[in-house]
Formats: C-alpha cells, structure tokens, sequence
C-alpha cells in the first residue's frame, strides 16, 4: 500500500469532498464489515453529500439512515464494532457532538482500556466543523480541544484533499477510535492532487506546507489556509514564513512542532476556537516546555473570542482573520528585535 | 386517559378516523357534527391571515436569503393549521410559547412584531431581540434542547402559583433525541403545565418518519410517562385547536402536561440549504399539496360566509404592505457591529474578554 | 404485541395478576399449573446454586471492602431470580450479555471464572478482563450508557448473519436516562436481536421509582417503540425464565427486540458506600425480605423434590469452598502496577504518552 | 455583605461540605426563589450528604430528588431560570456531566447571548470532583478544562471551606451560569475558619495561600493542597515556594498569576487532570505570552497521564504525586542556574 513517504505515485485532482467520498467508497469495497451510518447519510448522500451515491452502490445495510439519536449513532457504533463490524459514523456537524459526548470520551475512547484489551473500538466519527460559511448557530464551531482530555481517542484535522484522503483511510483501519473532523468551509473549494489506490497517511505527523525561515505558522485544519494567505502576504513585505500543518492534534507531533519552531526562532498559533482553553495553549505550552532557550519571542496565538460563537453576520470579526494574523506575526517579529 | 376536570367536551368525543387520528375538518373542507361554534368567525378570520402571512413570509424571506440578504429560512409550507391552531388556543397574556425553528405565524401570534421575527433572518441580532413582554422563548437550532427548558419553565409556573401553561413544538426528528425523553418524564414526574405539540411533518430533513421509529403513532409514547397523549390531523386547524384547548384547560386545572402529535407534511424544502428532489418522489409532494391546510379552511370558512374572495383579496393586499413595511424597517436598522460578539454573552466581562474587544473592535490596547 | 412464530406457548396466556404482572410461582412457593416442565429439576437446582452463589459473594465482597481489600461493591440480594432466570434463558455459546453493574451471578452463569469476577473487585485488572470465549461486555458504571452498545452488538450480529441474541441489563434509574430512549428507538427501527431487561428493584440509590417516573409499568414504554414490553414478577425464577425464553426465540426468530421489566427490590445497601436507612423504612425491607426469591424457589423445589437441606447443606459447602479458592487465586495474582496505566489505552502510544510511562514507572527518561 | 475584602470578621469552624452546606442552607433561607435539585439531594441529602436536611427544612418543592436524567436537571434548570427561579443543580459526580454536556455549553452558556439578554441563566452547577478516594470509574475524573471552551460560564474550584462558602454564594447570585466544582478527596478532611453570615468571595480573584520567594506553584481545587505539602517540604530543603490558588479557571486571574509568577521568576502548574489540553496549558500559555522576559526556566506542568483515569488501585500512580512535584520543582530550580 503506498503511503506518504512511497515517494511519486499516480494522482488526480480532486476537492476535500470528493477525496472523502471517494476514499470511504474505496474502503467500503475493500472491506465488507465498513459501514456507514448517520443522519441523512443514505439517499440524500448527507447534508455535504459526502456520502452520496454510497447507499445506492452498498445498499442500505450498510449505509444506513439512523434517527435522530447522536448519542445512540455513537454508542450503537461502539457495539458494532465490538460486533466485528467497521462503523464509520457521521455527526451532521461537529456542535452535535455534545449531545453524544458521554459516549465519545468515556465509553469509546476508554472500551479498550476498561476491557483490558479484550475489546476495542475501531470506530471513526466524521464530523464538519469551523466557521465561515453563514451557517445556523451550532453548526460552525470548533470543539477540537474539547476531545484532547479524553486519552484514548485520536483528533484529527486534515486540511488537504490528498491528506483528507490518506487519514480517513488510516482513521477507519485504525483499531482505535478516531475523531475525524472535516474544514466544512473549504471542503470544495480547496483542491489538490491526490494519490491513487490505496494511499494512507499516519497520524502524529505534522506537515511542513510551506518552507520559510524567519517564523513559523502553526494550524490545522482550515486555518492552514488562511496562514497560507498571510505567508503569500509575509511573502511580499521580504518576512519568510513556515506554515506548519498539524494534521493531527492528538496525537501531536511534539517533535516537528519543535524542529520547525526552533529553525525559525519565532512562531505563532492560529485556531478557530476560542482563545482560552484552545488546543493552541498546549501549543504554546508544549513550545515554552521543548524550546525554551531557542524563542526569540513570546508565541502569539490567534484565536476567536472567548464568546459564544456568533450569527453570520458577525463571525468575521470573532475569527481569527488574515489582519489579526499579520498583526500578530508583526508583533512577534517586532519583540524579537 | 385521566379524566381532568376541565369543563371542555370530553376529548374522547372529538370525532377520529379509523387509525385513531383526530379530525373535524375534511379534506373537503366540510366541519364534523357540533363543532361549528368551536371558533368564532372572527378566529377563523384571524388563522385564515395568519396561515397567508405564514406563507408569504415563507416567500419573503426565501427571496431574500437567495439575494444574499437573509440567512438559513426553514418554511412553514404546509404546517400552518399545526402551528396557528395550537397557537390561537393560548393566551399571550398568559401563557408561554417556546418555539423549535418552523413555526413562524405561532410566533406572531403569540406577540413578536414581524419586523423583529424578519430581522432575525436578516442578521438584526439586537433587534430581533423578543421583547420584554412577549412570552416567548427564541428559536432553537439543537434540536430537541428546547424541551427540558419548557418543563423547567413550566415547572417555575406551578412552584411560582401563577397561571398559566407553556407550549412546545418539536419535530418528529426531534423525538428521537435523548432530550425528549428526559423531559417527557420529568414533566410528567412534577405534572408541569406544560403541552407537547410534536409537529410529525413526516421528515427530519430527508430522512422519513418510518426510519425515524418503528411506530407509526408517535403520540402512544405519552402512555410512558403517565400523562395523555394522542394524534390530530395536523392540516386540521380545528381539530389542532380543540386538541390544544383541551391539553391547555387540563393543565390550567392542575392536570398536568399533555402530548399532542400533529401530523402533517413538510411540503416545502427543509431550509434554504436543502432540495427535497434529492430524495423524495414528487407524487408524494402532489399529494400533500391536495391536502393544503389553507385551502381546506378557505371552503369551509367560505362556506359559513367568514371568508370570500373580496376578503381574500384584501388580506393579501393588507399583508403586502405589512411585509413590505416590516422589511423596511428591519432594513432600516443598522447592521451589528464587532462590539456586538461582546454584548450580551455575560453581566460582566473579564479584563481578557475586554481585551479581545478592544482588539476586535480595532481599538487601542491599553492593556 | 406482534405475534412471532416463536414455536412457544403464547406470551398471552402465562398468568398475570390483576396488575398485569406475569407471576408463575407464588409468594408461598406453588407453581401455576402446566408450568412444571418449563424448567428441568437440573435447571433449578443449577438457579439454586447460582442464587446461593450470588448471596455467599455478595457477603465474601462486602467483607472484603469493609477490610479496605475491595472496592466498591453493589450486592444482588433480592434480585436474584431476575437476574438467573433471564441468564438461565440464553446459551452463552450464541447469545452475549451486556451488564449493568449488579447482576454477578448472570455473569457468571454466562461464563466469566469466579475468580476472575473477584479480582475484578480487588482490582487486579489484567486478571479480571473477560476470557476470550467468553460472550460478556464489561460492568459500565456510566448508567445506561451500555444500552447503545447492546444494540449496536445486536445489529451486528444481524448484520453479519450470526445466530444469536443479546441481553442487556439496566435499571429503573437508568430507564431515565436519554441513552435509553435513544436506544429503544435505534433497537426498533433496526429490529435487532436484542433483550432489554429492565430491573426494576424500585430505587436508584436513594429515589424510590415513584420519583423516576409518573407510570407504575415501565414496560409499557415499548409500545413507543414498536415492540413488546411486559412486566414480570422479578422474585419469580420461572416468570422471568419463561419471559426471557419468549423473547430470546422471538429474536432469534428474525421478531426484534423485546423490553421485559422485572419487578423486584433491592433489599441491600445501593452500594458499600451507601446506608439505605437513610432514606428508607425498615418496614418496606421487611416486607420484600418475605418475598425472598430465594426462599420462594427452595420451598417449590423441596416440594417437587428437586432440592432438600442435604442438598442445600452440600451446595453451601461447595460454595464455600469454591468461593475461597477462587478468592485465594486471586490473591495471588500480583497487584497491577503502573505500567498498566499504560496498558490497553491504545494500540500504539505516542512519544509523548510513552515519555510518560517510563516518567511514571521511575525509569530513566531517554528523552 | 461583608466580602473577602472587608478584614477581621466573626468566623467558624467548618470542613468544606460543611461550608458548602451552610452556604446553601443560608440562601435557601434568604431567597425563596433558590431551589436545589438533582438526584438523591432530598431525603438522603446527596450521595455526599452536601444537602442534608435541606428538604425537611423547605419542603420537597425546593429540594427535588429528580429522575436519572443529567441532561434534564440542567436543561430544566436554564427553564426554572428563565422562570424566575434560582436553580442550584447538583450533577452527583463530574463525569456525568458529559450527559448534559449539550445543555450546558450550547444552551446555559448561551441563552443570554442567543436572547440578546431578553433572558439569563441564573443557574449553578454543583458538581464533586477529583481523584484518591478509590471511586468507581467517571467519578473522579478532574474534567474542569473541558467546560473552559464554552465561553458564557464561570468554571470555579474552591480549595479552602471560606472559598467553598463565599464562591458558592457568589455562583448562586451570579446572574450567569457558573460551573461550581467540589474537590471530593477533601470534603470532610479540610477544615479551616469561615466567616459568620453572608460572606461572598468574587471570581477571577487568585489567592497567594502561601508566601515564597523562589518558585511559585500554582494549582486550584484539593491540588493546592498538595502543593502546600510540597511546600512544607521544600521549605525544609531552603526551598521558598509560593502557592498560588486560581481559586475559578474562568474567568482566569491573569494579573494575579502573572504577579506571583514574576515575583518568583520560576513556576510549576499541578493539576489533576491529563496533561495535553489541560488547563495547565493555558496556564503556562498565558504565562509565556506575558511574562516572557520574566522566566528564568521553563514553567512545568505537573499532571494525570494521556491516558484513561485508571480503577483505583493505581489512581496514586496516574495522578501528580508530591513527589512529582517535587521533581519539577529540582528541575525547574535547577534549569534556571
Ligand atoms: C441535535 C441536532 N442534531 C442535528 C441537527 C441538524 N438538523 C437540523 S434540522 C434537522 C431535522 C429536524 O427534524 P424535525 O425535528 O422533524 O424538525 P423539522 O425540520 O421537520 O421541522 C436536523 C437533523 C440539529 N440541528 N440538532
Ligand atoms: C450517568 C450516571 N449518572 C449518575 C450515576 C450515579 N449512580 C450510580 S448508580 C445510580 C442509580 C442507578 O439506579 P438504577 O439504574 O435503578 O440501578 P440500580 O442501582 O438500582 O441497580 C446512580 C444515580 C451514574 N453512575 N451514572
Ligand atoms: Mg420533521
Ligand atoms: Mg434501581
């Protein structure tokens, strides 16, 4: 099977949806114990549609409706898998997931561990998430950091098409449980070259997604790309930026966090979430711990307010914007002489 | 049924079709035996505006999201008899209303202005504020979060010994979440003044009601929880009204709460996001749009002479021009602002909130 | 209630008293008639033993955590013909069972060793996981969170084809919690294999059932969901057993899932952290202590010869002694260390959470 | 009212659930709109008797035993505010909050943001927490940072029975939903002297519990108590460490944190919960951003491990010891020369 490091493979172009889809069809034919389940996941494909065309093709056995029961898509999930089965499941959105949160934290991700390895949970919940779209309340938030503090479960945030392709196939074939978080934002309009066949990409491995030597941007999920923006602008005023792709938060690649902060010296944190209490603060915290001596400056992090998430009308100025990024790169450059 | 000493007909005696659906008012228009006095023709008149406007907001405020001017709308198209005639049998004065997300005209008529109800689409957030005197609690976009809120409303209701009963509409959807149990039972465990108005429009979205649970009469769950429970044909503004008039006088008496399951059809999309032709067959939709709870209401209300063509024609004149006005005013009201993110979220901010408004707002950090 | 080609005598006809309880062996220990082949003298003195069993551990584990050498321990006693009769019913061979936390002679029944039941209260947990062959999800202390999974398990088995049913356990408490509700719906919509067996021991700790719901039949929840539910006296070996049976040949049968509520007490504490004077009239517990599921069954069962006080005398002996034994090997299982903090987490761990293992079991850290 | 702030007034002797007792009992008494509810608060008084008596005091209207049902009990409570009432909910165990997890941080949280301030949620959670005391599974689990990403409520911890009685009164008038979280190991075992009458302790407000020069330790709930002990030890060994209680996580005492810190020059966070995505990280995050200059080594965090909260029998290994502590303390020490 090739993976990310097989070096040049076949590849075609494809959105974040579509290397989704296309990536949950494959498996689904690879292996007959995947199934799917969710709301609206069956004839209407889901409410992304991206899982359109797999009821017809796998019928509804094994792409099935449920009702309207996120607690019980969750935990049916969990039995499923105790079952022999490979459930891949859908939360419409990720603000849904608090409503089967006992489920996630405590039963999922600690079956193994409570089983003494007699059980495990080889399950994967797809969620969309992050804001930006004008969606209705509850739909746009970010609650990545809210499942860090439950050990057992992996977070993960693909940004990319190839990688959205190469981490849902290492999600469903992971023994563990997975949180699959999906950047609904750019989910069709950020495209890229993906790998063909059966291409998978290891969590707990960040990405350098653009080299540079004077700071470092660190994100995940749909952030990558507004740090990409803002580096194409650091670009152009002569500031050489790293703009450094999580993937996974947890589990977290301290390591490369670190390689790439210590090159530049200087480094910023940007996440859609609220600022206290964001997965960006173990960011920070991990620097301060790992590379104490090698900042030259304080790591800022760009965050949203810590207020509710709010209307349409107003999520551009609660998110982290490309203004507050540059101001904050700015200043970071500035505190370091 | 507990019997409950509420000086109303007894329920058991509303007239129902053979799957033990209550109904008054035929497809055709034609009212069951002895129910003719049941709304006066005023009332008729009053649901008749409400279920037009409800359809020409539904019209309004879907032009207006495609413009770029509104956001997400989820129509009533189909659903007016449900809400309006549960609505009419509260008192605004009175009682409370706790609304899901789909049911506009029930809103109106329970008191918020209808420039505030267009301003909450149009992002207006300060302005579509419900105002003080209204009873009515905002939408709820989780659904099936708004049911324990109105069984602890109700609940404050008794311990407070003021009259009154709350209203909540759910969705079939909804009765499949966690939520509706818990709350289902424990209203039932304090016997809360409370009405459960489960609007089954057949979908949650795409998904239909027969994936949603393996009955078909949503209504027998009250049974569980010790408290009636029964179904109403939805496009039924009579029978939806005597039903809730009904629950309403049994739980003013101390009764306790009651389960009333509209059934109905969702006939439009589910919101401005979504097209039906996705995943369900037209034929269905054609059937639904025979049984239009307005149109049904119109023949009988036509027939006791309540309603005309002439009165038609100046209803919808006289809706225009309410629309057009409400519109304008909510243009009218400046857009929010970043300060806004920062309003309202709690009495007092922390110095780091402060901060981040400062930032927001582009403002001096002074620290 | 649907009928299922179950091949079995009509639920309808197994006696009920005048509060619709299924009830088959009375208080006084005599059998309604035709009921004598249901159970084998084999099966009953093998109920015997488990429910004499079940007693001698719940004294052993309570000893054993007022000496500070288990934890905390929920004891069975009352509800002993619950839970053995609805084990008796399953083959453990095909069938898997899904605990709550207090049904230890069920479990063992199924097929989990004595001693590894102990050890799982001394906290010798490597010791204590479930053997392989074994059909048995772990104790869940998160109430009514094992619900879902019990349908998910019995969907699977459905999915898959594989013969088989599953039983899951939960209490009057937990039939209040959202999980339960969600998965009642999911197990009927799915129609899986799967037997919900409500134990209704009348409290949650220290709330009497009459708190937890306005209905006195918790079974009749079912009907919202579109399967069977009925009540069974839950000191009554051969009501449960024969209820049991009846569902488990329905769902075997391709019918879907069944809720059998079984009435019964807790005649202990809720827990060894728990005084149920507290909140309790002694009376109540002197009344259900008459109603001993133990007693009843040992006077039918001497009166039909199939048990006698040399039996008892032998089978208390054999207790004992198995007790001790399985009680001495898991003594001597070595205490888990804190590499097993570590243990089971995950299939790999990462670096940092491997930094944290060697951190914790003292060894040097190699960065 | 006299507060914290108002000097020498007449105190009593009381453990933490005995100030907690009082404190609810006092209010009870002094506003009739204050009802308490939750499993087992009535005729028991709470599976750790914080409620007893309450119910043969004022009635079973004003004490509810409610059905098993977590989400209902907080989601009924934000309805019992809106109708005027004052709730004081009990969640009999922290971990199960996770089955009100949707009412708490999407509805209580938001209900005066979403109702532009028509409504507000003058709602306290009372929850116990924490580990040692060899409790079945979820019910020691310290969960605090998971509630620190719904902006809208207050997460406070008392330590000390004046806190546990003066932050309770502040929860109960706080016209916002607050997150009152009870450290169980030392319910009964901490006692210290309360102030008679009404005595409230505001939020935000750290509290120097002890004195030192060299190194502070910051912590919150019966943590602190652990860092006092570390103290005591240290102190033997010439070591000066000053503790410093947050006392409430949100809203977050930056300046009071910052100050000590700065003092110190060297510092330590200890929490009971898991270390990635902890609270500690935004602790030390904080500190990076605003005391940057002003370290002398790298803040460490002491914390559980990234992994599920273990059975008992090795809680004392999964949770930060003393000397862990002490451990970090050395390091720290010695790191910055
Ligand atoms: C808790 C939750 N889960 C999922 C969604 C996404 N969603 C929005 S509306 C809807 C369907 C609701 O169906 P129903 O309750 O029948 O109400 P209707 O839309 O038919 O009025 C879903 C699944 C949501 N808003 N809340
Ligand atoms: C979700 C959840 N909430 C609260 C508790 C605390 N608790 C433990 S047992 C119990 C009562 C359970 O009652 P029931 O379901 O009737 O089972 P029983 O103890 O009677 O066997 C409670 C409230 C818990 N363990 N899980
Ligand atoms: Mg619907
Ligand atoms: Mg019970």
């Amino acid at each position: 099977m090739p993976s990310e490091d097989d070096g040049p493979t076949s590849t075609h172009d494809a959105s974040i949806l579509e290397a989704i889809r296309s990536a949950l069809s494959d498996e689904m034919e690879r292996n007959e114990r995947v199934v799917v389940l969710g709301m609206d996941v069956g004839r209407l494909g889901g409410v992304f549609r991206a899982t359109q065309g797999l009821q017809s093709r796998f019928g509804p056995d094994r792409v099935v409706d449920t009702p309207m029961s996120e607690g019980a898509i969750v935990g049916a999930s969990l039995g499923l898998a105790i079952g022999g089965m490979v459930p891949v499941a859908e939360i419409q959105f990720l603000g849904f997931t608090h409503q089967a949160y006992h489920q996630i934290g405590f039963q999922l991700a600690r079956y193994r561990f409570r089983s003494r390895g007699r059980y495990h949970a080889q399950v994967t919940i797809r969620a969309p998430f992050g804001g930006g779209t004008r969606t209705p309340e509850f739909h746009a938030d970010s609650l990545e950091a809210q499942f860090t503090q439950t050990p057992g479960i992996s977070v993960v945030c693909p940004a990319f098409p190839d990688d959205a392709k190469g981490m849902l196939l290492t999600a469903i074939r992971d023994p563990d449980p997975v949180m699959y978080l999906e950047p609904q934002r750019i989910y069709r309009t950020v495209r890229g070259s993906v790998p063909n066949g059966d291409y998978t990409v290891p969590f707990g491995v960040s990405r350098v997604v653009r080299e540079g030597t004077d700071i470092t941007l660190v994100a995940w999920s749909a952030a990558v790309h507004l740090c990409l923006l803002a580096a194409d602008q650091l670009a152009e005023e002569g500031v050489s930026a790293l703009v450094l792709d999580l993937r996974s938060i947890v589990p977290l690649d301290v390591e490369g966090l670190v390689r790439a902060v210590v090159k530049t010296r200087k480094a910023i944190v940007v996440h859609e979430a609220p600022l206290t209490g964001g997965f960006g603060a173990e960011v920070v915290a991990t620097l301060h711990e790992e590379a104490f001596g090698a900042l030259d400056a304080p790591v800022a992090r760009v965050a949203s307010c810590d207020t509710p998430y709010p209307p349409g009308a107003l999520e551009d100025y609660y998110l982290p914007s490309l203004d507050r990024i540059l101001l904050a790169v700015r200043t970071t450059l500035h505190a370091s002489g | 049924m507990p019997a409950a000493d509420t000086g109303l007909a007894d329920l058991d005696r509303l007239p129902k079709t053979e799957t033990n659906v209550i109904s008054l008012l035929d497809d055709r228009g034609s009212l069951a035996d002895g129910f003719a006095e049941l709304l006066t023709p005023d009332q008729i008149g009053q649901a008749m505006r409400l279920m037009l406007l409800s359809r020409a907001i539904d019209d309004r405020v879907t032009k207006l999201q495609r413009l770029g001017r509104a956001g997400t709308y989820s129509p009533v198209h189909g659903q007016e008899a449900t809400v309006v005639g549960s609505a009419l049998a509260l008192d605004p004065a009175r009682d409370w209303m706790v609304p899901a997300s789909r049911e506009q005209p029930a809103m109106i008529r329970h008191g918020l202005p209808l420039d505030r109800l267009l301003a909450g689409y149009m992002g207006k957030i300060n302005f579509s504020r419900i105002p003080d005197n209204v009873r009515l609690l905002p939408r709820n976009q989780s659904i099936a979060s708004q049911l324990p809120h109105a069984v602890g409303l109700a609940w404050a209701l008794k311990l407070r010994h003021v009259a009154g009963v709350v209203l909540v509409y759910f969705g079939d959807g909804a009765s499949s979440e966690g939520d509706f149990h818990e709350a289902m039972n424990l209203a039932g465990v304090q016997s809360v003044p409370l009405i459960f108005v489960l609007i089954n429009n057949q979908f949650a979205i795409s998904t239909p009601v027969a994936k949603q649970a393996a009955v078909t009469n949503l209504a027998v769950r009250a049974a569980g929880y010790g408290f009636p429970g029964f179904t109403v044909d939805g496009n039924d503004l009579f029978a939806v009204y005597a039903a809730t008039q009904w629950a309403v006088m049994r739980a003013l008496a101390g009764g306790g709460p009651t389960l009333i399951e509209a059934r109905t059809y969702r006939v439009g999309f589910h919101n401005t996001s979504d097209n039906p032709k996705d995943y369900r067959d037209e034929v269905e939709v054609t059937a639904a749009v025979a049984r239009d709870p307005i149109e049904r209401l119109r023949k009988y209300a036509t027939g006791v002479g309540a309603w005309s063509t002439d009165i038609e024609i100046r209803t919808m004149k006289g809706i225009a021009s309410e629309l057009e006005s409400a519109y304008l005013r909510a243009v009218a009201v400046p857009r929010p602002g970043p300060g806004d993110i920062f309003e309202h979220t709690a009495a007092s901010l922390s110095t780091r909130v402060r901060r981040q408004r400062r930032q927001v707002k582009g403002e001096e950090d002074n620290g």
